[in-house]
């Protein structure tokens, strides 16, 4: 589905990202690992557009997307999460999500309708809320949500968009253990049966480990490896620069 | 700090936006009746002979009157159109002015130099308003933030300067130009007819609250909203930011186009002291003094700063302030350095603006209120 | 026991009319690490904002924070820090537009010296980077940015907000032994998800719900009690679910299960 | 060539009015991160405080040292506004940059009307050194005095600004500070002091702007401030926000463009061209000539 | 009712006279609109002997402030209007002027222009009157430095704008028409720097240069045309400005040749006495003759006119006065003011300045052509 053919960026002299092969089967789940400062959140950047890759293409279906601009590929079925939160402020958690899904309806463009009066997209956003487990918390602005609470409003924009390709980057980071299975069994949930596919940056090895079909490893701006879990893992340089020592 | 117990309060629920729900008692039962209200009384008043001395010179529906709440309902339209831009999306600009100048030269020069109809004139220079702020708009939005606004401005500034320089003897230069009124209908000219300028104003007014109202709740007006608070969201989402700022900024182009219209007839005529940035400043001025981004605030703080404009005028003059001493009444009698601390004023004592007055005054009578008494 | 270097009494935040903190009383103990555990948006980084006078504008602070007989909340947050209280913030918080070296330069204190070989020989990283944009700079790296600064200086009580959010295994493992070893000298109160790390560094812990305390006690004995971690942080127990796989990396099958959860 | 040079040089003056008058806003602007429309109003107490020092206050006069007394008690007068005006008005709304901007439009409002209704709307002429007046004979141009004396005290403003950013902390902590106050008290520096600071510098170049200024124009009068600071604001937004070198680069290439288009081209165009330049620098590079690089 | 139902004051003929003056008392001009309003009092006392009164009817006098905004001179022009005010005055600023023009030939009320110089308002409307002087009497006086313009090379200096525009095109018809050549330098009134423009003016060579520029960069314009030897080389003419002015001029106000509308001791008629007696001060200045002219009209066409705004037009064309300058005729074809003109020196340093009067130009020297009544 989604394919980058020799991603490169660099600044300067120094390759952020270094000639970056990567290929995401339908339904697959592509966990990406890596030590901090990798490149991973810059490997996103380049997938989305949100950054010009100074070389290489992204495909995605087949069709050569390196050119368009992030939301031109957002409405080819390209979704992603922040690393650092970033959810509209000043808009209630509720209407944070029925944008999203408006945008993927399309229509957004209607300065005489009622927004509100939509029940369609109303419907869609209250089941992505309900589905992220923020349900309860619709009125709040999405501002002064506690960190974690953004991390599931993220997941839960990326869920209204219904996009076939996703990008998380780091979606667990800051939520608290209690939460985690949940939103766990919500990321499960993302592929499915539907065939969409999931490329997840997470630091958390459990996480990954349970989630993903294939590990990408990253490493100063290359794709180390990437194999099934149990190969990577084995791995002695995946476990040297990446895992070191237990804890 | 003192140490006070913290009283036994279940915690309310979360922090609701203003809009979106609506708590019982009589004051918001009341509440979407109140511009219905405001409307009435609006409508009403070119027939009332009551007189409010201090608040108006002469009966509420004497000329001078009525042309100078003439004067302030559009200023109220064009408030709130401008806070489309800067309250609803976020977009500052400092150039605003030159859409309006381009509604009120516009019709001007269309009526006086061209010799065409008002009924043609009105409508070709509203939709080159709109035009030029298409096109303007258009390469400004390549920008962002204050290069945004300094753009603008730029632009607002060629304006100004083709205006006061008399390009092509179009525009009269500093002494403006004043409108032929012999082609227009005699309902628009004269003194005795300035009450249906009023009613013309009130319909610009009315016009711009609603297509502000309905495109801010429209599914756009979310999108909009959207991008003042993280644009790079907005595109990741799949819509197109520029496209959206692109129609904010000439939807708003056009409403202070029809605004320059409507003001054109009501001045007859135009001057170059409305190309000038300052006048986008003071678009901005009153805005915040209502309340960017909310229903009526940047209406009333329209209507409010160019009343306190106008009238500031003759409260420098009057005898009240020069019976007082002259370390007062020098000062005093500048009506700018009334309203340059009028508006430092507001800034401090109603952050949010007007539109935040009602509910902090709620908030107050809720703590007179024995009971639920609050702190702080 | 001796003196406690942190002593909140009935400490209560409210913030724009919301509650957040609602009489909240622990201590900290003058050695070793005090951790604060819960769930997102218990008000774990709220309390430790009231302690160094960070809350919003629009916040009202109730309550005591003293260290000895002196009380904290009447102090102006620069004042606290230069008494030698150190913040290490939740959102990291480096300052984008500086480089490494300027966000550290801006870190030293007046009358002191800064610790650079101490915090470069803890992230050589950032003594590699130092001529680099702080807001260029990887999530990791900036962590490790924002604990350096605090490390620049001494100080008698550190407050660090999730440190490890965010980082590779292999940095987790790192900060964690350096806040050990911090820890030494100077006492910690830690707000942390990762129990793992909770685990080997903590040896107090105070449990918040819903703006309350839940619990305190000893931390190690909060972990071991199954019973005690369901009920108060929602996991099985401290091998549960979370981060299982730091401390079992060699046997990465044995972490994964199948059934997940 | 007489013309080229003349030109040059008095354009070279322009740019150094141009350059005095951005350099307080552009220190404010990129450092403190306040758009400030009541700059102009710190322009004016400049220079209706050294009008009346060199009128009344013993020492001062408008001649030799007595006008070295007066400028200072100018420079002084401005530097005690802009503080007062960050204590007691920007202050207390830090962290709410539109309120800050809004406070001081309403500031520039209120104060020029106040200059008016102190001294009249009238411009009055101002006391000044003979010298000022008169012509230096360059290759042959007369090239007026009160032009080279803004070159010079515009070259140590620039010196002065440049030492204060790269030799003191200040710098490091107002650019820290307008990205997160909260983070740099947290760092135990009291941020407070540091943005008075530039608020006094800031002020303090706009006086001696004021000053030297109506020696240039031979009066002063209320409005002075407002008509400069249209294009002192964008010689700040041409050179790259904040950037002070950037700043001075600007403002020679306004002033010059200006110079020599009003000779060669016809009337007006200058003004056109300097806003034009505008647009097109913004459009290609939204960052201005210098970027964010805010240190220099 | 139909809305806006407005009591007039009938024909009652001891009600008072209602006169409305709408002028700059803040802003720019603020201070051309004290000396008016200063004039005009005096002129009301001079014309009134003292009692304010015609015949038995008071003269009831509102001021309003415009701040120099035409928009709020209209208002306040309405509102005069609405509340019966048959006569309004004032207008100190051109645009004002203009956009009040209008209003009273709609309302059919009788306007007297004020100090605004632009020629346009003479011939605006047969309800529109002026009390000041027009640019193109400036002009006229000019002209009277050069004696035969005759292949004489003129350049004219002013500001971009109408102000400008008006000076240029009265200079070419005046003394481009007597035969000399005219060409113009023109610069934006917001120019601060000048030595451009000198040396374009300084390489044209010209035998006479009439500048027209008024605001505050006028100093620094005067200093730079003196600095490049402009002010040495050739006869250089302009308007003289009030009083408060003068000293600004530094140096180079001896090196010019002005024209003046008005300043103290430039006539030494009755009523310039009895204005000098009157206004606070005691020494007339530029717009003084403006609001005493303006009071002395006003009287005039109350005496004859009562409330009949028509009558009084017919009052006022063709009526010949005495006022400050001299004697005045308000021409009957188009409304324009035929007065004296002067030829003025200026001499002194530092803060006294003292004008001297070369020469008068008698109403006539200086009638400029007669317009078409517009409207
Ligand atoms: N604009 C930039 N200029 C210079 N260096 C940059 C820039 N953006 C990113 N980098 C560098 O590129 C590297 C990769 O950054 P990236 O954010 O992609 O890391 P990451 O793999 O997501 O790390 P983490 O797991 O910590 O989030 C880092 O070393 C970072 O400092
Ligand atoms: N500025 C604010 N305005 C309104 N509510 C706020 C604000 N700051 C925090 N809150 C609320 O206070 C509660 C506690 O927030 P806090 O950040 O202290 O939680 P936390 O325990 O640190 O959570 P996390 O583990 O996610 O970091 C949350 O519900 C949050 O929504
Ligand atoms: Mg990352
Ligand atoms: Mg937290």
């Amino acid at each position: 589905m989604l394919t980058t053919r020799g991603l490169t960026w660099r600044i300067g002299e120094v390759s952020i990202v270094d000639s970056v092969y990567l290929d995401l089967a339908p339904g697959e789940f592509l966990g990406v690992i890596g030590p901090n400062g990798a490149g991973k959140t810059s490997l996103f950047n380049l997938i989305t557009g949100l950054r010009r890759a100074t070389e290489g293409r992204v495909t995605l279906d087949g069709r050569d997307v390196s050119d368009l601009p992030p939301y031109r590929r957002a409405r080819l079925g390209l979704g992603r999460t922040f690393q650092a939160s970033s959810v509209f402020g000043s808009l209630s958690v509720r209407e944070n999500v029925r944008l999203a899904v408006q945008a993927h309806r399309g229509g957004s463009l209607k300065l005489w309708r009622r927004a509100a009066a939509d029940r369609e997209v109303a419907a869609a956003a209250d089941a992505a809320l309900d589905r992220v487990g923020l349900a309860h918390r619709g009125t709040a602005l999405a501002g002064t949500l506690a960190h974690g609470e953004k991390r599931k409003l993220e997941i839960a924009l990326l869920l209204a968009g219904e996009p076939r390709v996703m990008l998380l980057d780091e979606p667990m980071a800051g939520v608290s253990a209690e939460d985690v299975p949940e939103l766990v069994q919500v990321i499960r949930s993302l592929t499915g049966d539907s065939g969409r596919a999931v490329l997840m940056v997470e630091h958390h090895m459990d996480v990954i480990l349970e989630l993903a079909d294939r590990i990408a490893v990253m490493h100063h701006g290359a794709l180390l490896a990437c194999d099934t879990p149990e190969t990577v893992m084995a791995n002695p340089t995946v476990q040297e620069a990446y895992l070191g020592e237990s804890l | 700090m003192t140490e006070v117990k913290s009283p036994e309060v279940p915690a309310p629920p979360a922090a609701v936006p203003d809009e979106l729900t609506e708590q019982p008692g009589r004051w918001s039962r009341l509440r979407p009746f109140l511009p219905l209200v405001a409307l009435a009384v609006a409508l009403i008043l070119p027939y009332s002979t009551l007189h409010l001395p201090g608040i108006f010179e002469g009966a509420l529906n004497s000329p001078g009157t009525l042309q100078l709440l003439a004067v302030c309902l559009v200023f109220g339209g064009l408030a709130a159109g401008y806070d489309l831009l800067f309250g609803r999306t976020g977009m500052l600009s400092f150039g605003h002015a030159l859409y309006f100048a381009a509604g009120v030269y516009g019709t001007d020069i269309l009526i006086t130099r061209v010799g065409l109809p008002l009924w043609q004139a009105a409508p070709l220079a509203i939709v080159g308003g709109t035009i030029l702020a298409g096109l303007l708009g258009a390469v400004a939005l390549r920008t962002v933030g204050i290069a945004f606004a300094m753009v603008t401005l730029a632009f607002a500034q060629v304006g100004a300067i083709l205006v006061a320089r008399d390009f092509g003897g179009l525009t009269g230069g500093e002494e403006g130009l004043p409108l032929d009124v012999s082609g227009l209908p005699d309902g628009l000219v004269g003194v005795t007819n300035t009450v249906n300028l009023y009613w013309l104003a009130l319909a610009y007014l009315v016009v711009v609250v609603l297509v502000v109202h309905r495109v801010s709740g429209s599914p756009t007006g979310r999108v909009l909203a959207g991008l003042r608070d993280d644009e790079r969201r907005i595109g990741v989402l799949g819509l197109d930011p520029y496209r959206f700022k692109l129609v904010a900024f000439t939807l708003a182009g056009g409403l202070a186009a029809a605004g320059g219209v409507v003001y054109c007839l009501i001045v007859g005529g135009a001057s170059p002291h409305i190309t000038s940035s300052e006048l986008t400043l003071s678009l901005l001025v009153m805005v915040v003094l209502g309340g960017p981004g909310t229903r009526w605030g940047p209406v009333l703080g329209g209507i409010l700063y160019m009343y306190l404009d106008h009238r500031l005028v003759s409260f420098g003059t009057s005898d009240a302030v020069n019976a007082l001493p002259a370390f007062l009444s020098r000062p005093l009698s500048q009506p700018l350095f009334v309203l340059g601390t009028v508006f430092i004023l507001a800034v401090y004592f109603f952050p949010g603006g007007l539109a935040s007055l009602a509910p902090r005054l709620a908030l107050l009578r809720d703590s007179l209120r024995p009971g639920t008494r609050r702190q702080g | 026991m001796s003196e406690p270097v942190l002593t909140v009494e009935n400490l209560s935040v409210r913030i724009a009319g919301l509650h957040i903190l609602q009489g909240v009383s622990f201590t900290v103990a003058p050695t070793g690490v005090t951790v604060l555990l819960g769930r997102n948006g218990v008000g774990k980084t709220t309390t430790l904002r009231a302690v160094v006078g960070l809350t919003p504008r629009n916040g009202e602070v109730r309550g005591t924070v003293r260290t000895g007989a002196q009380s904290l909340l009447s102090q102006r947050t620069h004042r606290l820090v230069r008494g030698g209280l150190g913040y290490v913030p939740e959102d990291r918080c480096v300052f984008a537009g500086l480089t490494v070296a300027e966000n550290l330069r801006l870190a030293e204190r007046r009358g002191t010296r800064p610790a650079y070989d101490r915090v470069f020989a803890l992230f050589p990283e950032l003594d590699r980077r130092s001529r680099q944009r702080a807001g260029s700079l990887s999530g990791g790296q900036q962590q490790m940015l924002a604990i350096g600064r605090v490390l620049l200086n001494d100080n008698r009580l550190l407050l660090v907000d999730e440190p490890t959010k965010g980082l590779a295994p292999k940095v987790v493992t790192e900060v964690a032994e350096v806040l050990e070893r911090v820890a030494e000298s100077v006492p910690v109160l830690l707000v942390e998800q990762n129990l793992a790390v909770v685990r080997r560094l903590a040896r107090d812990a105070v449990v918040l719900a819903a703006g309350r305390v839940a619990w305190t006690g000893d931390a190690q004995e909060l972990l071991l009690e199954t019973a005690l971690t369901r009920s108060l942080l929602g996991v099985g127990s401290a091998e549960g679910h979370q981060h299982a796989a730091v401390a079992t990396a060699d046997h990465p099958a044995a972490a994964a299960p199948e059934d997940g959860s | 060539m007489d013309a080229i040079i003349l030109l040059t040089l008095t354009g070279l003056g322009l740019a150094a009015l141009y350059f005095l008058v951005a350099s307080g806003l552009s220190l404010v602007f990129g450092l403190a991160d306040v758009l400030n429309f009541a700059h102009g109003l710190f322009l004016g107490v400049g220079a209706y405080a050294t009008w009346w020092a060199a009128g009344n206050l013993p020492g001062a006069g408008p001649d030799g040292l007595g006008f070295v007394v007066a400028v200072a008690f100018g420079v002084a007068a401005g530097t005690l506004v802009a503080v007062l005006v960050e204590l007691v008005l920007i202050r207390p709304l830090y962290s709410r940059t539109i309120e800050q901007v809004l406070v001081t439009v309403g500031l520039s409002l209120a104060g020029v009307a106040l200059l008016q209704a102190t001294w009249g709307a009238d411009a009055r002429p101002f006391p000044r050194p003979a010298w000022t007046r008169e012509v230096t004979s360059i290759f042959g141009a007369q090239v007026p005095n009160g032009g080279l004396l803004l070159i010079v005290a515009a070259a140590l403003v620039l010196g002065a600004i440049l030492a204060f950013l790269r030799w003191t902390r200040y710098g490091l902590i107002i650019r820290a500070g307008v990205e997160n106050r909260e983070m740099v008290t947290a760092l135990g520096i009291d941020v407070r002091k540091a943005f008075t600071l530039v608020f006094a510098i800031g002020g303090a170049a706009a006086a001696l702007a004021g000053a030297l200024g109506s020696v240039y124009f031979g009066t002063v009068s209320p409005q002075q401030g407002g008509s400069l600071l249209i294009f002192a604001f964008i010689v700040v937004v041409i050179g790259g926000m904040g950037s002070v070198v950037g700043s001075a680069y600007a403002a020679v290439a306004v002033g010059l463009l200006q110079q020599f288009v009003n000779y060669y081209g016809t009337s007006g165009l200058g003004d056109i061209c300097v806003v034009a330049l505008l647009a097109v620098v913004l459009l290609l590079r939204p960052q201005g000539i210098a970027g964010k690089a805010v240190t220099a | 009712g139909s809305p806006q139902d407005t009591a007039n004051g009938g024909g009652d003929s001891a009600a008072p006279v209602k006169v409305g003056l709408v002028y700059s008392q803040s802003g720019a001009l603020a201070s051309y609109g004290k000396q008016y309003i200063e004039g005009f009092r005096a002129g009301l006392d001079f014309a009134t002997n003292g009692t304010n009164k015609v015949g038995d009817r008071a003269i009831e006098i509102t001021e309003v402030d415009d701040a120099g905004d035409p928009a709020k001179a209209v208002s306040a022009a309405k509102d005069l209007i609405g509340k019966g005010n048959k006569i309004i005055a004032g207008s100190t600023a051109s645009g004002v002027a203009l956009q009040v023009a209008p209003i009273a030939a709609q309302n059919k009320v009788l306007f007297i222009s004020g100090p605004a110089a632009t020629d346009a308002v003479t011939g605006a409307n047969k309800y529109t009157f002026r009390s000041g002087r027009q640019s193109y009497q400036d002009v006229v006086t000019a002209k009277s430095f050069i004696g035969d313009p005759a292949g004489k090379k003129v350049v004219v200096f002013a500001q971009d704008g109408a102000f400008g525009d008006a000076n240029e095109a009265a200079v070419k018809a005046v003394i481009g028409g007597a035969g000399a050549s005219v060409s113009a330098v023109r610069a934006p009134a917001s120019a601060t720097e000048f030595t451009p423009f000198a040396s374009q003016i300084k390489s044209a060579k010209p035998d006479l240069l009439f500048v027209a520029w008024a605001g505050t960069t006028a100093p620094a314009m005067w200093q730079t045309l003196d600095q490049q030897g402009v002010l040495t080389s050739t006869t250089v003419v302009t308007g003289l400005d009030i009083r408060a002015s003068w000293p600004t001029f530094g140096a180079a106000g001896s090196k010019i040749s002005f024209l003046s509308h008005y300043f103290d001791g430039a006539s030494d008629t009755e009523a310039a006495k009895a204005a000098k007696a009157k206004i606070p001060g005691g020494t007339l200045d530029l717009f003084h003759p403006d609001g005493f002219a303006a009071a002395q009209m006003v009287v005039r066409a109350v005496a004859e006119g009562g409330d009949d705004v028509d009558k009084m037009v017919t009052a006022l064309e063709g009526w010949s006065f005495e006022s400050v300058k001299g004697s005045m005729t308000i021409r009957a074809e188009d409304h324009a003011l035929l007065q004296p003109m002067y030829q003025a020196s200026l001499t002194g340093s530092g803060d006294t300045f003292t004008a001297t009067a070369q020469k008068a130009l008698t109403a006539d020297e200086t009638a400029p052509p007669v317009q078409a009544m517009k409207g």
